[in-house]
């Protein structure tokens, strides 16, 4: 069964809850305490050990008294793409599609060539440095031991894995709701049959428009640029560049056959020049 | 850092030709032998039933201990009318507040005028602190203020209540009212 | 997607919103080794078509053929090392010939190298027998196949470490989709080409240096147009690499000192010099190439990383 | 909270929160329900995708505001005006619930002749003592006939009856007012005034939710005054998706104020005896604390229990159950007065128990200086904090510093068993998961050690002094052999006793209603029993969450499992529900009993057509039409007589002890009687201060609670700075960016934070007039420890006082900001290295940090 994401942002009331949710089931360091002043972003980004980020954009008027005011809040997170550049570019087949029609990172078989982090279109795969555990900003020197030699080894360990949402795979093998979908307060996360998920967020857009709002969906289906639907999608209120999404994604693979085809055009006609040369010598 | 190869030359050698079959093509999708056999570390382990100790919504909280007591993952309890399973972030970090390289786990004595803190035994600490109390309960104790009976000591004070439980309240209160302790408060005028 | 009235705070048709001013991707965290890894590369494959060329039986082309061909073995060896150096994990370098996956450039980039270092391996062992040093019955494992093999996959080895970076997700890579492979192609053969014109030139095999040199004549010219072409095409995918401080350095030493002024001097190889004139004049066209051949490389991947941290360019991605 | 008790009956939430989902409309004002309780707003955001609207009333855009239906805007410390504008809309334009106020509240009530309202005297009532800065409160009360019944006038006509004291006290609050004093524009207090009224009703209800943002103020019981009188207008308290909501702050203080560990509580809200009150004996004070009708005629059943239940057999009527043992009140013994007592040497050892006053204290310097002048201080926590290592703050001199200071280890919540309070009066019990860490210890642990050990210093002593300390009964020894052998006692005993039992027998009591004053009962918190109500079982301990949202086999809420509190008034005074959608209890003809979907809030077999008895006492004054049973009158209290609360008997609007305006309703400034403590060492800004011309609020944020969260990376990364907020306009006249640091200052200190530039921060123009800049602080965070820090806005707060529970006033006060950092001190010890990211952050020389690495382990980075 294909399971995944449907992050509702209207539902969002930005309490993070989901990335801490996320880094305490995956055991995941903090990426330092560094105050931003970007609203209430301190996080910025998904990385490597984020797997869960709340963006928040504020849209504050200064003339009409306010009553048009917005404070977006959007959970982002990896989107599990139906053709999902990093899985294509992957060279040691560390990245699989799994039963869940998830998008999962073998920690044990990467090998850190870091080709899937500039082959997603979305920047969700991020390289993951050093595991240390006694780092202020690890503080898991007390977990049980052989959690800390799975880190080690398997994980994190020496640094330079590739990282990014597993869709709590080890989760749902036991049949749990992933982490973050489970703590959101708010159901803004939804987790559950794609399918099913997204005949609710095509509701849900009907539902928000009759209210008068402005609301569309992100990724429910096909995006373009070859990527297809993407089983953890969004339902917006404003344009998705606004949260740091790309309007227009495309799927790195497409471009193979022009490269192959224009680098063959040049060996040949180089070939024969050189050939020419030869031969007239 | 340990360097051990991590790499074991019968999982990248193709088993048979159908095996080989499976890693050459458009988008190989080769398991490892870690991905197979995959489970959540609480698989198996108990729940306890227990609660969010942050702020006075009251959440019930699963926490999943291992077979030699060790806490393993901390979650929000599906079956509660009050969180349904949900926790905000603080609650998601109850974990993080237990198991912390930064907590105090050891009695910390810091001497008049030092400047440090000493590493002491819990039974001396105590015994010197009940010592200190009777003496100071002694010394302040006031039967009566101008005419009227009051039975009690200024000189001890006690803060702190809205943190622990209801049956630790009772005992404190207790205690001190015995002592003869009217400064007693807690968080509620915060 | 339905269009959207402007929030409050956006004027209409105001320029596209961005996240705190922060990039959508993430940067390739690729340096140096990665760099001279692409630059050998193409060298590789330069020396593969060479290797095929210098087939006439004089003298000087044998000398030629031989030195491709121990030079190619040599680059293909080392290759390997250089990409395991820049590895997180250094020690699952093996888990790279753990499948073939058609669709990763990466993956089909390693079983190139793998084939090529066989193919050049052999010929290796051919020239060593033909020359006697070791002996003639070895000659039965290197069979004749293996010169256009080996010719071949140098041509994919050069043509990947184009397509290794135009096919990602990177917009300025991504926008020289058929320009950067192209140019790599050219890239390497010139650099192949100046590369045996110096070997050549030490060896005192001076007289062939000459045809190799026109070769490089035309490979350089063709490297020059994809260029010239590519800006033009990039429009603004392209400022990180054409403008800056990043242009400037890549115009300098790969345009001007490592195309422009080798083809200049390589043209003045047309005219009858005294011998050591001739020779000094080889050597420095050649340098001055294989320079600007690794400053193309390391433009490519530095602009790559500007690109990615641009707020803006990856909002709408290259087709 | 005696907001709502002086109103209602008890000091706790009527509602229950799931209840939220049924509100149809929900007004959110004193509270940051999104961000402070993040979890319990999901109820919210169901009543909303139900249809509910949703307004938050704020001087901040917050989280809620986000995404509530409507946000207003208002100046930090005016909730009174606002309010009170809605009160007299409802009155002009008749829009309240006649039948409910005039069956259900003392509005038809009429008041003394002589009682002078703040519109005769110019914002102050009669019996005002200007001199003692308090009131006389003999005027306060009711017309009374010759058989001294209360005066009543059921049509609501009579100029001097409740109702329309209200209509003139309120008349000048308006909407121009609003605009002028709150700057709130008028159209958006027009259009939620008239939303709350379209929502309530026999058919609709609205549900109020405030937090410590109507609390912490000068006056704040009389914001939440206000809120209750506007409920009860509107007829919304005791009825399904209605009430006030009180969102408490701790996860045990409901509980800690339940069974108080509060100077002037004894558990179950009976009063400390005092001095002052002449309580010498158990006779007078049961004079002065047992009411003649309502429910508190059963004080002294209450009292005798408690007596019995701290002192056993000891207690016995002959000794006044040992009245005497409980020390006497000689005045305000609160936590902030006790600080300065502290600090002026009354005070030699201090006990601080989870609790972190070093930073979220009000004047934090003062409270780390008053702790200075101990002889010994015992801190019981989990991390280093603030108040702890207050020795070695930052500008401390340990050389100089006497105090002999205790840390001792602290179990969490995981580690131990135990019971706690929510917000909705629900007792929950908490199984133990783990062994606490290294040597920690459960709280409960530590105090059974104590009491043990006292007992046994104390052994043989025959002064009388040290018998309370021999007679108190102390048999909490676990069962388990398992826990009794590393000391652990058992909370269940604890509970049991507080439950209560049968001193004979030694059975539990399984209903308060059967409590005794002969001493055949005991029980250490009447309001408790039925929580235990036999050995073996404990109700906390409930989880069954099935079946209906009120989930009456999940935990146990006091009093008697009741969901929502003074129910019987979700039926009309025959006791039919007011309508078929908001049924909940009423009145089954058939079986002659009160019933519903939760435990009825009454007596459950009197019929609602029961006449009142005036010549009664206790219960039967009241008819069966009286919701409100603890009050004397069983009415909903709009007009609160007899000084049960000292600052007014009807809320009035006095601005903040600091603002940046005079107050436009009345020549009074601030409010009359709150208390103050000028000293050099508590400076006041002026009232009205041109040195600090802008506001400034504070509040907690998601992310962060204190101590229990700075240490955590998980939660530190995502708010890892003290910062504060301020409005782009302010911003660019200052010259400050987002990101920069900048200064904040008070007459009594200065603070630095991160500037957080945002447009969520509106200035206001109040009125035609003047243009005010709030500025927002987060009161989450300390300069010496963990991983997020930052000054703490505690050193900027003096000390002003609500003059009814000693509440300080943090939520508003004056300030005045610059750009760049404060001047660093630089005493106290270097033997601590900083992280090098702490270094580049926060700016911070070795020695200052005493974070999480400080003993020599490994820094981020550092190679093994």
């Amino acid at each position: 069964m294909a399971t995944g994401f449907f992050t509702d942002t209207t539902l969002c009331i930005g309490c993070k809850a989901c990335e801490v949710a996320c880094k305490q089931w995956n055991e995941l360091p903090s990426d330092g305490f560094d105050f931003t002043g970007d609203s209430y972003d301190n996080t910025s980004e998904l990385s490597g050990t984020t797997w869960r980020h709340v963006a928040f954009v504020e849209q504050m008027s200064v003339d009409d008294g306010g009553l048009r005011d917005r404070w977006l809040m959007s959970s982002d997170v990896c989107k599990h793409c139906t053709n999902a550049g990093c899985l294509e570019a992957c060279p040691t087949g560390a990245i699989i599609r799994n039963e869940f029609d998830s998008v999962f990172i073998q920690p044990d078989i990467c090998n850190g060539c870091g080709y899937c982090v500039v082959s997603c279109p979305f920047g969700v795969v991020d390289m993951i440095e050093k595991f240390d555990p006694e780092g202020v900003r690890y503080n898991l020197a007390s977990l049980v031991e052989d959690r800390r030699e799975e880190h080690k080894t398997a994980l994190q360990g020496n640094g330079g894995v590739a990282g990014k949402c597993t869709l709590c795979y080890d989760r749902q093998k036991l049949g749990f709701v992933p982490a973050c979908a489970k703590a959101c307060p708010t159901d803004s996360i939804q987790f559950g049959d794609v399918e099913e998920l997204r005949a609710r967020a095509r509701k849900r857009v009907e539902t928000l428009t009759e209210r008068g709002m402005q609301a569309q969906l992100y990724g429910a289906d096909d995006i373009g640029g070859g990527v297809g639907p993407l089983n953890a999608f969004f339902l917006l209120t404003d344009r998705p560049e606004a949260y740091n999404l790309p309007a227009q994604p495309v799927l790195p693979s497409t471009r193979q056959p022009d490269g192959y085809a224009a680098a063959a055009v040049a060996v040949l006609g180089l070939a024969v020049a050189g050939w020419m040369i030869f031969r007239n010598a | 850092m340990d360097l051990k190869p991590t790499v074991d030359l019968t999982s990248i050698l193709p088993r048979d030709a159908a095996d080989l079959g499976e890693r050459i093509g458009m988008l190989p999708n080769v398991a490892s032998e870690r991905t197979k056999t995959l489970k959540g570390r609480i698989s198996g382990a108990k729940p306890v039933v227990s609660l969010c100790g942050y702020c006075a919504v009251g959440c019930s909280t699963l926490a999943y201990v291992s077979d030699d007591g060790k806490l393993l993952d901390v979650e929000g309890n599906p079956e509660s009318p009050i969180n349904a399973g949900h926790l905000c972030p603080k609650g998601a970090a109850l974990f993080g507040l237990t198991v912390n390289e930064a907590r105090w786990t050891t009695v910390k004595y810091r001497a008049p005028y030092s400047d440090r803190y000493e590493e002491r035994p819990l039974a001396w600490a105590l015994e010197r602190i009940a010592q200190l109390v009777k003496k100071t309960r002694d010394d302040t104790f006031v039967r009566e203020r101008n005419g009227k009976r009051v039975n009690h000591t200024l000189g001890i004070a006690s803060l702190g209540g809205a943190t622990f439980g209801i049956e630790e309240n009772y005992m404190l209160g207790k205690l001190m009212h015995s002592l003869g302790v009217v400064s007693i408060e807690n968080q509620a005028r915060i | 997607m339905r269009e959207l009235t402007e929030p409050p705070g956006r004027e209409e048709g105001a320029p596209t919103p961005t996240y705190y001013e922060r990039p959508l991707l993430k940067p390739p965290h690729w340096g140096w080794s990665v760099t001279t890894y692409l630059f050998t590369g193409g060298i590789m494959g330069g020396l593969g078509l060479i290797q095929l060329l210098a087939d006439r039986h004089d003298e000087d082309e044998r000398k030629l053929r031989r030195t491709a061909r121990i030079t190619s073995f040599l680059l293909a060896a080392a290759n390997p090392a250089l990409l395991i150096s820049h590895l997180g994990r250094p020690e699952r370098f093996l888990n790279m010939l753990r499948i073939m996956k058609f669709k990763s450039p990466m993956s089909l980039g390693v079983w190139g190298l793998v084939f090529y270092s066989g193919a050049a391996g052999g010929n290796v062992v051919r020239e060593l027998a033909n020359s006697g040093v070791v002996p003639r019955w070895l000659r039965f494992f290197a069979p004749g196949i293996l010169t256009p093999a080996q010719a071949l996959l140098g041509a994919f080895t050069a043509g990947y470490t184009g397509v290794l970076l135009s096919a990602t997700a990177n917009p300025f890579w991504s926008s020289g989709k058929r320009h950067i492979p192209a140019a790599s192609v050219a890239s390497g053969l010139s650099s192949a080409c100046a590369l045996s014109t110096l070997l050549s030139v030490l060896e005192g095999n001076g007289r062939v240096t000459h045809k190799i040199e026109r070769l490089e004549l035309v490979a350089a010219t063709a490297e020059l147009a994809i260029l010239a072409h590519f800006e033009r095409h990039a429009g603004n995918y392209g400022t990180p690499f054409f403008t800056g401080a990043r242009g400037k350095r890549m115009r300098t030493y790969t345009i001007q000192a490592g195309i422009l002024a080798p083809m200049a001097l390589n043209l003045l190889g047309m005219l009858p010099l005294p011998k050591p004139v001739d020779a000094t004049r080889s050597v420095i066209a050649s340098v001055l190439t294989l320079v600007g051949g690794y400053i193309f490389r390391e433009s490519l991947i530095e602009a790559g990383k500007l690109s990615a941290r641009d707020p803006r360019a990856a909002f709408v991605q290259p087709t | 909270m005696p907001g709502l008790g002086t109103s209602f009956g008890r000091g706790g939430a009527t509602v229950w929160l799931p209840d939220l989902v049924n509100a149809d409309c929900i007004l959110i004002e004193g509270s940051n329900f999104a961000e402070a309780h993040p979890v319990g707003f999901r109820f919210v955001m169901e009543a909303k995708e139900r249809g509910a609207t949703i307004i938050h009333v704020d001087p901040r855009f917050t989280r809620t505001s986000a995404v509530a239906d409507i946000y207003a805007p208002m100046r930090s410390g005016t909730d009174i005006v606002f309010l009170g504008a809605i009160i007299n809309y409802l009155l002009t334009n008749e829009r309240y619930f006649k039948e409910y106020v005039s069956a259900y509240t003392n509005a038809p009530f009429i008041v003394g002749a002589d009682f002078k309202d703040t519109e005769d005297l110019d914002g102050i009532f009669s019996g005002y003592d200007p001199d003692e800065l308090v009131y006389d409160f003999s005027t306060w009360t009711w017309e009374r006939d010759e058989k001294g019944h209360i005066a009543t006038d059921p049509s609501m006509q009579h100029e001097r009856c409740v109702l329309n004291v209200l209509r003139k006290h309120y008349a000048r609050y308006t909407p121009e007012m609003v605009e002028r004093v709150c700057g709130t524009p008028r159209h958006l207090f027009e259009q939620i005034a008239e939303l709350l009224a379209k929502n309530s009703g026999r058919d609709r209800t609205t549900a109020f939710a405030y937090a410590v943002g109507w609390t912490q103020h000068t006056n704040g019981v009389q914001f939440v005054r206000t809120a209750a009188i506007l409920q009860l207008l509107l007829g919304n308290i005791g009825r399904p998706g209605g009430g006030i909501i009180a969102l408490r702050g701790h996860a045990d203080i409901q509980g800690a104020t339940d069974i108080a560990t509060l100077y002037d509580l004894l558990p179950g809200y009976l009063p400390m005896p005092s001095a002052n009150r002449n309580e010498q004996t158990l006779t007078d004070y049961l004079k002065t604390n047992t009411k003649k009708t309502g429910w508190w005629v059963n004080t002294p059943k209450y009292m005798v229990s408690l007596l019995k239940a701290f002192y056993g057999d000891a207690a016995t009527k002959e000794n006044d159950y040992c009245f005497e043992y409980l020390p006497q009140l000689i005045g305000d013994h609160s936590q902030l007065v006790t600080t300065i007592a502290m600090k002026d040497g009354t005070v030699q050892g201090y006990f601080c128990i989870g609790q972190n006053p070093g930073a979220s204290g009000q004047n934090a310097e003062m409270t780390k200086a008053a702790l200075e002048s101990l002889q010994w201080f015992v801190n019981i926590d989990s991390y280093d904090n603030e108040t702890v290592s207050f020795w070695r703050r930052e500008g401390a001199n340990p050389s100089k510093i006497a105090t002999e200071v205790f840390f001792l280890p602290a179990a969490t919540v995981l580690e131990k068993d135990g019971t706690m309070t929510q917000t909705s009066r629900l007792l929950q019990f908490h199984d133990k998961a783990v062994e606490p860490a290294g040597e920690a210890r459960s709280d409960a642990w530590y105090f059974n050690w104590f009491a043990k050990r006292l007992k046994e210093l104390y052994a043989g002593s025959t002064d009388p002094k040290d018998r309370p300390i021999l007679d108190m009964t102390w048999n909490y020894d676990n069962d388990d052999p398992h826990e009794r052998e590393k000391g652990e006692p058992s909370v269940n005993k604890v509970m049991q006793e507080i439950n209560g039992y049968y001193t004979a027998t030694g059975e539990q009591v399984a209903s308060f209603a059967d409590l005794k004053d002969d001493g055949s009962t005991a029980s250490g918190g009447w309001i408790y029993t039925g929580v235990f109500p036999d050995k073996q079982t404990n109700r906390a301990r409930n989880r069954d969450g099935s079946g209906e949202y009120t989930a009456l086999n999940w935990g146990w809420a006091w009093p008697a499992n009741r969901r929502t509190l003074y129910n019987r008034a979700s039926a009309d005074p025959q006791g039919k529900p007011w309508s078929e959608r908001k049924k909940y209890v009423w009145w089954d003809e058939t079986a002659k009993k009160w019933t519903g979907v939760d435990v009825p809030d009454f007596p459950a077999t009197k019929a609602p057509d029961t006449p009142a008895n005036p010549d009664a006492t206790g219960m039967d004054f009241h008819s069966g039409a009286d919701p409100f049973i603890m009050m004397l009158d069983g009415k909903g209290q709009m007009f609160v007589p007899g000084g049960a609360l000292k600052d007014a008997p009807i809320p009035a609007h006095y601005e903040p002890q600091q603002s940046v305006v005079e107050n436009a309703l009345y020549k009074q400034q601030s409010s009359p009687v709150f208390g103050r403590y000028d000293r050099d060492d508590n400076r006041y800004n002026k009232p009205v201060d041109e040195n600090y011309p802008y506001v400034l609020t504070t509040y907690r944020i998601t992310e962060m609670s204190g101590i229990m969260t700075r240490y955590v990376p998980w939660l530190a990364e995502l708010q890892p700075s003290a910062f504060c907020e301020i409005d782009p306009e302010l911003a660019v006249k200052k010259g400050i960016k987002s990101g920069d640091w900048v200064t904040l200052s008070t007459a009594l200190g200065e603070m630095e934070a991160r500037a957080l530039v945002s447009g969520r921060m509106r200035p206001l123009r109040l009125g035609k007039g003047k243009r005010v800049h709030q500025i927002g602080v987060p009161y989450n965070y300390g300069s010496m420890v963990a991983l997020a820090r930052g000054d703490s806005v505690g050193t900027l707060i003096a000390i002003s006082l609500d003059p009814n529970v000693s509440i300080h006033e943090s939520k508003t006060l004056t300030c005045n900001i610059r750009p760049g950092r404060r001047p660093q001190y630089r005493e106290g010890p270097t033997d601590e290295p900083v992280p090098a990211k702490e270094r580049s952050v926060f700016g911070q020389p070795e020695g200052q940090w005493m974070g999480p690495k400080a003993n020599g382990q490994r820094q981020e980075g550092e190679k093994k």
